[in-house]
């Protein structure tokens, strides 16, 4: 384990150990506190215990599209149009992406403990799912060839278009559910009653994903970095040979 | 106002691939310049770059007084660019693409006739639809639109290609009169012989570096 | 533990999902990071 | 010279597009006969005239979803054939006017679809239609074929051109027009009365499409240039 910190990685720094050591300690006391400490819950019995880690898992991935929101907004609007707003960007949806499968993935397992269902139309879990494709299209458009401005530009265009998406995409389920049938679904926290260790399990929870969320991002960010000056170290040298088609 | 076009150690990058790998060189209001160059020489990603289509990776560059670097849009109204392809559209008929454009410049009746007349459309082929035309009918319905939207600098790729000898000397007559006109032209081609009688100085392309000729 | 293969199984899957996009993410900065001058590191 | 405004620059764009329609065809000859070959295919899956009556109006949208992305791919290959985009580019013209240009030539294929769609719905599954529930339908099918006309011209205009970039179409569609599919059907499905539903209750539906037509016209008009630039 210590080794594991300690080991010195190519983009990480004296914070960024401290954080993963933190972020390592948070998350053990989650699985322990979530999986043995904490009681069953007299509604959802044992399947609770999921709900440590889903709904941390869920609002990190909301937090992240939220950021990676901002940061294209700032990459926009920036007049030197800074590539570290649209690394950012990058590395938060692509972090968002992998927390918003967990949270489907989790979420299905408790719904199939709770509802005996692994989907229902619910509109939360409808708006996440098109959430994840949304951003699943969002990173297939930063793949896109082209230039490092061009990519920015696309990108955050796209995260932006993403919010005036969202709440059309949440708010036509909405009605669509509540118009058509009554409420089939249980409200997935209102049958809860948590106590005091579940609660703070809970919120341990929401600590430990936020801080695993800060970990990814700063090295996925200082990854794209790297790759990007690596890439333009190939532009050196392309010119220099294309500079030696011309002597001959 | 006399330098249209400047260049200092440009580097354009397309595709990941520094196809021009610094440029230096100027054009001065009222030329007519030559890129002469084999194949792949950078020719055409130059004069793309030149018309504010592509982004500049290093160095600088400045075109009608715009710097491409911070703001590449600009420029665009003011060029026109005639590139491997025509621009047109294959269902329409030749008078119908003229027409778009005219239309999209605010150019009046007055100025279609004229330029169809320049390129030598006749009333007839102005009806037929572009699918049907020839490779040098094509070109020369192209550079009708390029004429219509009345460019200060034109930018061509071969334009020559594909004309048959009178349509050879009709463009170079038209180039000359735009050039009397106020415009500056800038073309690459493969026929040196025509090309030089028509420049007024040319460059050297090759390997992605400019040169004087 | 009831149904314990779902909620191990969420377990396993978020914390396997992190680790995973943790050590590809390292692995290609270590890749990368040889090429790289220091001076182009902002974080260092 | 000086420039022409949007105005121009959309009628331009939009009488071109008609046009280029019109002469070659590719709605009437291939798209309307492939969503009504859809309709069929429907109607032997699901095989049962009750159910047909009731899912109709999902049917009709979902066959005009899927044949959308032939449009939209057909409406901006027209422009990278011959690089026509990129001259349009070059030129300096006004992108937004380009842009609603394009959006209600597309709009106006739709409408022509969907009127379609809607005839073969009624004489093969056959649904009905009052005096209310046809001006609720036709509501309806302007509002959508406006919204699917912007989203499908920005994100058309976005894979536009460059290799591999078609397939991305629908996954960058599909997501964003799923308000469109909800509401239209239940707005179609009140004024078919399926299901007993009332037509009054198709009216918050077309609302809401109004509402998603807005918020991509203005979004669209601001993000297309920017988008669909080098």
């Amino acid at each position: 384990m210590s080794r594991l910190i300690n080991s010195k990685s190519a983009t990480g720094t004296q914070a960024t150990r401290v954080l993963g050591l933190l972020a390592i300690v948070v998350m053990l006391w989650v699985v322990v506190s979530g999986l043995v400490f904490t009681p069953q819950d007299v509604v959802q019995g044992e399947s609770v215990r999921i709900m440590y880690v889903h709904v941390p898992s869920a609002w990190i991935a909301y937090l992240a599209f939220i950021l990676t929101a901002v940061a294209s907004a700032s990459w926009l609007i920036g007049k030197k149009h800074s590539m570290g707003f649209d690394r950012f960007a990058g590395a938060s949806a692509e972090v968002g992406v992998m927390f918003m499968a967990i949270t489907l993935l989790t979420g299905s397992l408790w719904g199939r403990l709770t509802w005996g269902e692994f989907w229902q139309w619910d509109p939360r879990l409808t708006t996440t799912a098109f959430l994840f494709v949304t951003y699943l299209g969002y990173l297939a458009v930063r793949r896109l060839d082209g230039s490092a401005e061009q990519r920015a530009r696309r990108s955050a265009i796209m995260a932006l278009l993403a919010v005036l998406e969202i709440p059309l995409v949440h708010f036509s389920v909405v009605i669509w559910r509540s118009l058509h049938q009554g409420a089939t679904v249980l409200n997935p926290s209102g049958d809860v009653k948590l106590d005091d260790l579940m609660l703070f399990t809970l919120f341990s929870g929401v600590v430990g994903f936020t801080l695993v969320f800060f970990w990814l991002v700063l090295h996925r960010q200082r990854t794209m970095l790297l790759v990007d000056v690596v890439n333009s170290r190939g532009l050196d040298a392309a010119i220099a040979d294309r500079r030696a088609e011309a002597g001959n | 106002m006399s330098e249209v076009i400047s260049f200092v150690d440009t580097v354009i990058v397309y595709d990941n691939f520094p196809a021009v790998a610094g440029a230096t060189f100027s054009v001065a209001s009222g030329e007519i310049v030559l890129l002469q160059g084999p194949n792949g020489a950078g020719k055409t990603t130059l004069l793309r770059a030149c018309a504010g289509l592509l982004p500049i990776a290093r160095g600088k560059a400045t075109v009608l007084g715009v710097d491409l670097k911070s703001d590449r849009a600009t420029v665009r109204s003011q060029v026109g660019m005639l590139g491997h392809s025509n621009g047109l559209y294959q269902d329409l008929t030749v008078a119908e693409n003229i027409g778009f454009w005219s239309r999209l410049v605010g150019a009046g009746n007055d100025d279609i006739a004229q330029a169809m007349r320049l390129m030598g459309l006749s009333e007839r082929l102005s009806e037929v639809k572009v699918s049907n035309l020839s490779a040098g009918q094509r070109r020369r319905c192209a550079l009708a639109t390029l004429i219509v939207r009345r460019a200060r600098l034109w930018l061509l790729d071969e334009p020559h290609a594909g004309l048959d000898a009178d349509g050879r000397d009709e463009l170079d007559k038209t180039l000359r009169s735009a050039r009397d006109a106020g415009a500056t032209v800038v073309f690459a081609s493969h026929e040196i012989e025509r090309a030089k009688a028509l420049a007024t100085r040319s460059f050297k392309v090759e390997g992605g570096v400019v040169g004087e000729a | 533990m009831k149904d314990a293969g779902f909620i191990f199984g969420s377990y396993a899957a978020t914390l396997g999902s992190i680790l995973v996009f943790a050590w590809v993410t390292l692995r290609r900065a270590k890749k990368s990071s040889s090429q790289v001058s220091d001076s182009d590191k902002t974080w260092l | 010279m000086s420039r022409p405004n949007k105005g121009k620059v959309f009628s331009a764009v939009l009488i071109k597009d008609l046009r280029i329609e019109l002469r070659s065809r590719v709605l009437t000859n291939q798209v309307l006969p492939f969503a009504g070959l859809v309709m069929i295919m429907f109607a032997f899956a699901l095989d049962n005239d009750d159910v047909l009556q009731r899912v109709a109006g999902g049917l009709i949208w979902l066959a005009t979803l899927f044949s959308s992305l032939i449009i939209i791919q057909r409406s901006f290959a027209v422009e990278s054939a011959d690089h026509a985009l990129d001259s349009l580019r070059v030129a300096g013209i006004d992108l937004a006017g380009v842009f609603f240009g394009k959006a209600i030539a597309l709009a106006i294929k739709l409408i022509v679809l969907d009127f379609v769609l809607i005839v073969t719905a009624m004489l093969l599954y056959r649904v009905d239609l009052t005096g209310p529930g046809l001006v609720l339908l036709v509501t309806c099918v302007l509002c959508s074929a406006t919204g699917l006309g912007f989203v499908g011209t920005l994100y058309g205009g976005l894979t536009a051109g460059a290799k591999g970039r078609e397939t991305l179409l629908p996954l960058l569609l599909l997501p964003v027009v799923a308000p469109v599919l909800i509401a239209a059907t239940r707005a179609t499905e009140a004024a078919f009365a399926s299901g007993g539903a009332q037509t009054s209750e198709g009216w918050a539906w077309v609302g809401l499409l109004a509402i998603f037509a807005a918020v991509f016209g203005v979004g669209g008009s601001l993000a297309f240039g920017p988008l669909i630039d080098e």
